[in-house]
């Protein structure tokens, strides 16, 4: 029941903050500020209380529209408290981000935001398919409404391509799960969407594999996977600072999680059918969202490619099926949710300054903004993989574990870690290096940005040095999910399972 | 004397084609309604014909029914006729043709 | 005592942290406190333990510090721990040692920047920290964790003074052209894991003999793609291409990274994984031949240099070269005890360098110095001291003993050739030729520019301590003919296997030594004769082709540039806004196209509605009767 | 004819005799407030009147009539839809037309809800012909009833042309299974076809399909789809809502009826005609609307794919195909109505509020009809949260269930191409320049539409929030 009020609260924080903004501006930060917060009190109260191995700590069933066999039902184990965490954390930041950034309609941005969050929250919790589905759509229209109102000077381009490109790939998925709605239901007689019961359907291999990449079209697409990822870099580029931060923090993850939790359990064998395609996909978005980076001169551009490249390693360790590389892939939801977070937000702030993304206006800023300068260069230095910080920890665990599944992809992938360094290095040579293009006269950053970066910083190379308090929570479910994946396809095929044994 | 029920649909589906291919080929409103009673007729006879040939009363009761049908549009029709003339000064269907898409297409 | 093992390692973290946080408020004279105050505690710190580990265990007995649990997923297994054995002690010896030194020479040397002061120790401090992680790490991810910190620290002192976007440039490369040899080295890791298990360096050596056959491919890739990781670290060739500008950065940068610690990393890397490269002996060979070839084409090019910086940073490369080729024929020892005497005589002549260029105010050309010597009378001695162990003119200097060692054990070991020998040889007499080259020019002839001022106090003493250890350093290893003292390589071979002599012999040896005696003195003749108190006028100093060549370090820029650079430049370039939007936009506009030609359907006229539901109902019709 | 056939007809009856009722009230005095209060009036009346029959459901009137909780059903969506369509009627009228002759317009409203409600009822070719008749020649003069404006006038003659063609076409279709059935009743139907040959059959199918015609072009189906536009922009809004809902929804009531009584699945090459239909409207309905700027036209092509999505339900036939079309229209319904109500309360002069530059940045001006409004697009554009999601998964179910996957598929891609035009006009509300002249409407009636125009968008919500009160409802049809 917990669980229901956290995504109630927030959408109650949101109604509040929309009626409070017609009077004034602030109250709709302090609501939705204090909404957030609360609940990640709640969150961490609910991780600290969590035990190892169990495996749903608390889960709600209630029925919906039973007609259909629909219901609301909600649970949470460690991966996705984890990822609640990591929601609400961001969630917090953004509100503080656009503290000064958003000055019109402060209510109905905030509205929006709380909305977004409650979609992303339900999105890590629900349980029943159909939920799934729906709380995956809800969270498209208030992020279009960030976008189409507060973004940029392309904000409604960029809007409707955001928005096509999810909703199509959100139908598809939609039709997947109608399709084994009604597959259990032949063959069982009870129509439900409950994922425990969807489990394990017996159906052909051809349907299998066709209503796997219904699910697997509608992840990577939010997952922004090449041949499906032009849709970021505009989103990305045009959104305000709190929705860059979402959408790359928070949006993308929810397609990793969809994969995680409900295309590798659901489809054991068709995934692995998939999984050379899939991985091969991993390796050339890491390679061409990193060059890709490489080319652009906007910055939040450049920051977005950087996504792509780094999700494409999310893509690679999902798909090695074995515990090590999908650890490093939780690492990496949080810790790219992290370091780009924090990337967008200084994006966000030079842009307040000095009004340009344009990377050739700027350059020799250090002077100027040492602290800014610092705290880049930590994240840079995070999104090309710099050991002691958490991006490390992720990338490394994924490309060890998938180096088990294949070798060859593998190495193709680590050289991600030579293009990452050139495309990173060569922010900090434009931005923060070399002479000053112009004579911009602008401030530092101030203390509640100082605030949020720093702690961002702190959970940055936390993460880095004890990547265990993480790794611990995520350990059971992660078991769980890679055992279900491989037990059914051992008994179908060795050669492959060898494949997948870690240890012999 | 009775007549094959063949031949009666046949004669009443020719009365429709007329009827049909003048609608298409007028562009005077007055001759277009006229065309559409001779459908109407072309239908009602084919009930007549089915009618006689069932032995039932309903083939009648049904041109009846379409007779009504046919005046009341009529003298709707007759009346919006006068209403474009003032309009358009015109019982030429083209004339009336200000609604299309034609320069409605936005280039956004 | 052992027990402040890990103190050592904080104590520079710590310096930088602090003065992270009040270096920007605080005065330069408290930053200098705390940067050189850290990192002496930490090298005395060092000392005692050194002192402690050699008397209290003879058998040296590593000693094993854990610190916490890093990481814990399904085998892999591995902590946040220290392991400080005799090898590594002498690094950190050397790292802590000189470091200190180093800082307290920079606390002068960069008082003039005002606003940089704090940051530049911040990084200093930092990189000794990652070197001593690297040094210490007890598994291989702790070891690479270390390894790119001191690559960070390097790119950012190298671009220290970032508003020249030249600078900004170098120290790009040198990460990128490092992160090259990383690459290789990660995958080494990741084959060592799916083999071992495990990736604690204690565990994959004792298991890597049973486990892989003597010359067993998999053996030899592993230990070149961990090779490949050392050469990009220590500069060798295909790799060296980034540590000449990496100059840019200040002098002491130079002197403390780019020649006494950062560049040996691939020295003390294989060093630390000996067994894996006995394994492979063709990847030892391999690695005796890359250090034969790069000290002779650093030797040239260091010979055509007109910057006196560039010169040493050749210099560094072409005696890592010799580094490598002692390791190449197994000579741990040796290399090791070159590595430490290298580190003395080179931070040396660096922060000689240094104080010449700082009062000469930032003049590199030596062509635009000359008879400095009564100018800078101790900054000349002790870098006459320093260039005289690199020259390694025989009996006095440490060089000699280090490189003699080298050299004999490059003809005489079981893996050694007489090609390797007269490579080192050859090597031997460009190194004496180029560096007093430099000295003459620099020191002697007639004065060109004047002095601004005299090097402080602060700058004075390091110079003064590092050249007595240049002088003496040697005396703790001496060749079995003279003395046979072997101190440093009992201690080292408490932890790594002798080398194994093939025919040892002192008359043999002694040939040997006069030779190389011989060679480095003829090659200071020479250089006397063509430079001594000869006027070189900077502005016509004409270059033939070749020399061209080799100043510019054999056209490797050129290559790279040519091969790697622009074809990635021109990808990225012509793809910017990548081609697969364009299919999606593509999709669009045909959509539009589509409705634009539906709505011309619209047209609004009543008759072709008529038609079109006449039409309609034909073709209906026709599916009815027809399918 | 029984007492109790006439009990089961009271809905209608009452309608009929409030006409007349009202009628006289006009000939004694002039008064708009008059004819529209009592109109309303009687549209309550005989709504409450349809709870007293259903006890006594199912009840046939001879091979005429039957009523059933289907039919009442239907009856009552058409009687609340011509409740709130009159409101909005009476705000129009107020605000655009002269002050001569607004009262007959109550009548024929009543009129054409009358023909309405009598066409779900009716199981027999006469009395389903009578009454749609009824519906349309009163829906010729309410389209061109503002007759000062000359698009109206042009609807009406198109309207009533090209209905009239179709209902020839229909009554020859009809002719056509008469001649070879012999009866003209539904239930009839579906005996026969085993003992007719096989050329018959082929004209028993042929006529079927010349009513599919008829059928098609009164809920404007691809290739029957062509007045739509030009008629929904001609008429008034309350009229084009009208005709949107009550008579699209009558006639998809009658299809269902027809089809299921007639028992008419049977033929695959009708269903296979009607797959066709259904893939083409859905296609061609939302890529005609794609780059529209007219807002009253864009709603004309979206209510086309929305009759080609509806279709998919109606193939499904049988197992949820009835349920899930009743869903689906009841669902359409409550959101024209919304729609075309807001259209109403902004426009100010007496062409419409037609143009989308006229919504530009209503969402600052007039927050509460822009919300309300974004949640009526949305709806029709079927995004979660609002009741259009339910029932577009209520169509994909049904026609999932059948395995229709082309069909669902062609669902998908189109309503993705519809989200476009949606958005659109959603953006051009979101704009920011605030230069648009502030709209004013009466106080009064705004008031009144507004709070309707509220509860409408709270339903929508409501439906799509918790959906299973609805559902029960439809299924125990």
């Amino acid at each position: 029941m917990i669980l229901v009020w956290l995504i109630l609260l927030l959408i109650g924080c949101g109604f509040l903050a929309w009626l409070t903004g017609r009077w004034s501006d602030i109250l709709p930060r302090v609501i939705s500020l204090t909404g957030v917060f609360i609940q990640l009190i709640i969150i961490v109260s609910l991780l600290l209380e969590h035990k190892q191995g169990s495996q749903w700590i608390i889960s709600y069933a209630h029925a919906w529209i039973p007609f259909f066999g629909i219901q609301i039902k909600v649970a949470a184990d460690g991966l996705s408290l984890l990822m609640l965490l990591l929601t609400s954390f961001l969630g917090l930041l953004s509100i503080l981000v656009s503290w000064k950034e958003i000055n019109k309609k402060v209510g109905f941005f905030h509205f929006n935001l709380m909305f977004v969050l409650a979609g992303i929250t339900g999105v890590f919790i629900s349980l029943d398919l159909f939920l799934f589905y729906f709380s995956w759509e809800v969270m498209l229209i208030p992020m279009y409404f960030l976008i189409s109102i507060w973004g940029n000077e392309k904000r409604t381009y960029a809007a409707y391509k955001f928005f096509l490109f999810t909703q199509a790939s959100g139908l598809l998925m939609f039709l997947s799960i109608l399709g084994l709605y009604f597959i259990h239901g032949h063959n069982t007689g009870t129509y439900t969407f409950d994922y425990e019961q969807l489990l394990g359907t017996k159906m052909s291999t051809q349907t299998a594999f066709i209503l796997m990449l219904g699910f697997v079209i509608a992840f990577i697409v939010k997952l922004s996977t090449v041949p499906f990822h032009s849709w970021l870099p505009d989103a990305h580029t045009q959104a305000p600072t709190a929705g860059s931060v979402i959408l790359a923090g928070l949006l993308l993850k929810t397609g990793a999680y969809g994969l995680i939790r409900f295309v590798l359990p659901l489809f054991p064998q068709a995934s692995h059918q998939f999984a050379p395609i899939a991985m091969t996909l991993g390796v050339i978005s890491i390679l061409y969202g990193a060059k890709l980076a490489f080319a652009q001169t906007d910055l939040k551009r450049l920051i977005a490619y950087i996504s792509v490249s780094h999700m494409g390693f999310i893509l690679l360790g999902i798909y090695a099926f074995n515990e090590i590389a999908m650890q490093g892939v939780v690492m990496q939801m949080i810790a790219h949710g992290i370091s780009t977070g924090a990337l967008f937000i200084i994006a966000g702030a030079l842009h307040e300054r000095i009004h340009t993304r344009d990377m050739e206006q700027m350059g020799g800023l250090w002077t100027k903004v040492p602290k800014m300068g610092a705290l880049a260069l930590i994240f840079i230095m995070g999104s090309l993989g710099l050991p002691g910080l958490g991006n490390f920890i992720a990338e490394i665990l994924i490309l060890i574990g998938s180096f088990f599944a294949d070798k060859a992809l593998t190495i193709i992938a680590t050289l991600g870690l030579i293009a990452s360094t050139i495309y990173a290095l060569r922010i900090m040579q434009k931005v923060f290096y070399g002479k000053e293009e112009k004579k911009w006269v602008i401030a530092d950053l101030g203390f509640r940005e100082m605030a949020i970066m720093l702690s961002l910083t702190i959970v940055i190379i936390w993460l880095g040095l004890f990547p265990n308090c993480i790794l611990k929570v995520s350990k059971s479910p992660v078991q769980k999910i890679i055992e279900s994946t491989n037990r059914v396809f051992d008994v179908q095929e060795n050669v492959v399972s060898q494949r997948i044994i870690i240890k012999n | 004397m009775n007549i094959p029920v063949n031949q009666g649909i046949l004669l009443a589906a020719i009365l429709f084609c007329i009827g049909l291919v003048g609608l298409l080929v007028r562009r005077d409103i007055i001759f277009m309604l006229m065309s559409v009673e001779v459908m109407l007729n072309a239908a009602g006879l084919a009930f007549i014909v089915a009618g006689s040939a069932w032995g039932q009363a309903d083939g009648q009761v049904m041109f009846i029914f379409i007779l009504a049908m046919a005046a009341a549009e009529v003298s709707v029709g007759l009346a919006l006729i006068i209403q474009m003339f003032m309009k358009f000064k015109s019982v030429d269907t083209n004339m009336a043709s200000t609604m299309n898409e034609q320069k409605k297409i936005s280039n956004t | 005592m052992k027990d402040l093992l890990w103190l050592i390692v904080a104590l520079p973290f710590a310096g930088a942290l602090i003065l992270t946080i009040f270096g920007k408020r605080s005065p330069r004279l408290v930053s200098a406190f705390i940067g050189v105050g850290s990192v002496s505690l930490a090298a005395i710190i060092t000392i005692l333990l050194g002192i402690g580990f050699m008397s209290h265990n003879p058998t040296g007995i590593p000693y094993h510090q854990l610190l916490w649990q890093w990481m814990d997923v399904d085998g892999l297994s591995l902590n946040i721990a220290f392991n400080l054995d005799s090898v590594s002690l002498t690094f950190i010896f050397v790292i802590t040692f000189v470091g200190a030194l180093i800082h307290l020479y920079s606390a002068q040397f960069m008082w003039k920047e005002e606003e940089g002061f704090a940051r530049f120790f911040i990084f200093m401090n930092l990189f000794i920290g990652f070197m001593l992680i690297l040094v210490l790490a007890d598994n291989m991810l702790l070891l690479y964790l270390g390894w790119e910190g001191v690559g960070l620290c390097s790119y950012l002192l190298i671009g220290f003074w970032y508003k020249d976007p030249a600078n900004g440039y170098a120290a790009r490369k040198a990460f990128i052209v490092t992160r090259i040899g990383d690459f290789t080295m990660a995958i080494g890791l990741f084959i060592l894991f799916t083999t071992y298990h495990t990736l604690n360096i204690k565990d994959i050596l004792a298991a890597a003999p049973s486990t892989w056959a003597v010359g067993s491919g998999i053996a030899l890739t592993t230990a070149l793609l961990l090779l490949g990781g050392a050469i990009g670290k220590s500069a060798q060739l295909p790799l060296q291409t980034w540590l000449p500008d990496a100059m840019a950065g200040p002098s002491p940068v130079s002197a403390l990274i780019h020649s006494a610690t950062m560049v040996t990393a691939g020295v003390y890397l294989i060093a630390r994984m000996h067994v894996l490269f006995e394994l492979a002996p063709i990847a030892q060979h391999i690695i005796a031949i890359i250090g034969a070839i790069t000290l002779l084409v650093a030797g040239m090019a260091a010979l055509n240099q007109y910057d006196i910086k560039k010169v040493l940073a050749y210099s560094t490369i072409s005696q890592i070269g010799y580094m490598f080729v002692a390791l190449g024929v197994g000579a741990w020892s040796a290399a090791i005890f070159h590595f430490m005497i290298h580190a003395f005589f080179k931070s040396l002549l660096f922060l000689g360098a240094g104080a010449v260029i700082l009062v000469m105010n930032d003049e590199h050309n030596m062509f635009k110095m000359g008879g400095l010597w009564k100018k800078l009378p101790v900054t000349f001695w002790t870098f006459l001291i320093a260039a005289s162990s690199l020259t390694a003119l025989p009996l006095l200097t440490a060089g000699f003993y280090s490189k003699d060692k080298i050299l004999w054990l490059a003809y005489s070991s079981d893996k050694g050739s007489v090609w390797l020998w007269l490579a080192g040889l050859a090597g031997a007499f460009i190194t004496a030729l180029y560096t007093f080259r430099m000295v003459f020019i620099t020191f002697f002839g007639k004065a060109k520019m004047e002095p601004t001022s005299r090097p402080g106090i602060f700058i004075t003493i390091p110079l003064i301590i590092l050249s007595i250890l240049s002088f003496a350093g040697g005396f703790i290893e001496l060749p079995g003919d003279m003395g046979h003292v072997t101190l440093l390589s009992d201690f080292i071979q408490k932890t790594m296997p002798a080398v194994m002599v093939q025919q040892s012999g002192y008359r043999i040896e002694l040939i040997f030594q006069v030779i190389a005696a011989i060679v480095a003195i003829g090659g200071v003749w020479l250089a006397y004769i063509f430079y001594f108190n000869k006027q070189f006028d900077p502005a016509e100093l004409k270059q033939n082709g070749l020399q061209r060549f080799f100043y510019k370090g054999w056209d490797f820029d050129l290559l790279y540039d040519k091969v790697f650079v622009t074809p990635m430049v021109f990808l990225a370039r012509i793809n910017k806004n990548d081609f697969i939007d364009q299919f999606y936009t593509s999709l669009a506009s045909f959509t539009r196209l589509l409705h634009k030609g539906l709505s011309a359907t619209q047209n609004g006229k009543l008759r072709w509605y008529a038609t079109a539901i006449a039409i309609g109902a034909i073709v209906i019709l026709t599916i009815i009767f027809y399918l | 004819m029984s007492i109790q056939d006439i009990i089961s007809l009271l809905p209608m009856i009452l309608l009929a005799g409030g006409m007349l009722l009202t009628m006289i009230l006009i000939a004694a005095k002039r008064s708009h407030i008059v004819a529209f209060i009592s109109t309303l009036v009687i549209f309550t009346i005989s709504f409450v009147a349809i709870f007293f029959i259903i006890a006594t459901t199912p009840h046939l009137i001879g091979e005429l009539f039957i009523i059933d909780r289907f039919g009442l059903y239907y009856q009552g969506l058409i009687l609340i839809a011509a409740f709130v369509i009159t409101i909005f009627s009476y705000i129009s009228l107020k605000k655009f037309f002269p002050n001569k002759r607004k009262e007959e317009y109550y009548l024929l409203l009543m009129l054409a809800t009358l023909g309405a409600a009598m066409v779900v009822i009716s199981t027999h070719f006469i009395s389903f012909f009578v009454s749609l008749e009824i519906l349309t020649v009163s829906l010729y003069t309410l389209i061109s009833y503002y007759r000062e404006r000359e698009k109206a006038i042009e609807a009406g003659l198109k309207y009533l042309v090209l209905a009239a063609m179709s209902s020839s076409f229909l009554l020859f279709g009809m002719a056509l299974i008469y001649t070879i059935s012999g009866t003209m009743s539904f239930s009839s139907l579906s005996i026969l076809s085993s003992n007719v040959t096989i050329d018959a059959t082929i004209m028993l199918v042929a006529g079927i399909v010349m009513m599919v015609v008829g059928i098609g072009f009164k809920l404007a189906l691809v290739p029957f789809h062509m007045w739509a536009p030009d008629v929904y922009e001609g008429a008034s809004s309350p009229v084009t809502s009208f005709i949107a809902t009550v008579s699209k929804g009558a006639v998809v009531a009658v299809l269902l009826r027809f089809f299921i009584m007639a028992d008419l699945y049977r033929y695959e090459k009708i269903m296979l005609v009607f797959t066709i239909i259904a893939i083409v409207t859905m296609l061609i309905g939302n890529l005609l609307a794609l780059m529209q700027n007219n807002v009253k036209r864009i709603l004309a092509y979206s209510s086309i794919a929305h009759l080609g999505y509806l279709l998919v339900a109606f193939i499904a036939g049988k197992a949820m195909g009835v349920e899930a079309a009743t869903f689906y229209i009841t669902i359409y319904v409550v959101t024209i109505l919304g729609a075309f109500g807001i259209i109403t309360l902004v426009s100010q002069s007496d062409n419409e509020a037609a143009d989308i530059e006229n919504y530009k940045s209503l969402f600052w001006r007039k927050p509460l009809l822009a919300t309300a409004f974004t949640v009526f697009l949305l709806s029709l554009a079927g995004i979660p949260l609002t009741a259009g999601f339910m029932g577009k998964y209520f169509l994909l179910a049904a026609g999932l269930g059948k395995g229709e996957w082309a069909l669902a598929f062609t669902l998908v891609i189109s309503s993705v191409i519809g989200l476009y035009y949606y958005l659109r006009v959603i953006v051009t509300m979101m704009k920011q320049d605030e230069d648009t002249a502030i709209v004013g409407t009466a106080p009064v009636f705004s008031v009144i539409g507004i709070s309707l125009v509220t509860i409408l968008g709270i339903l929508i919500v409501a439906i799509g929030v918790c959906p299973q009160w609805l559902v029960n409802v439809v299924s125990k049809l």
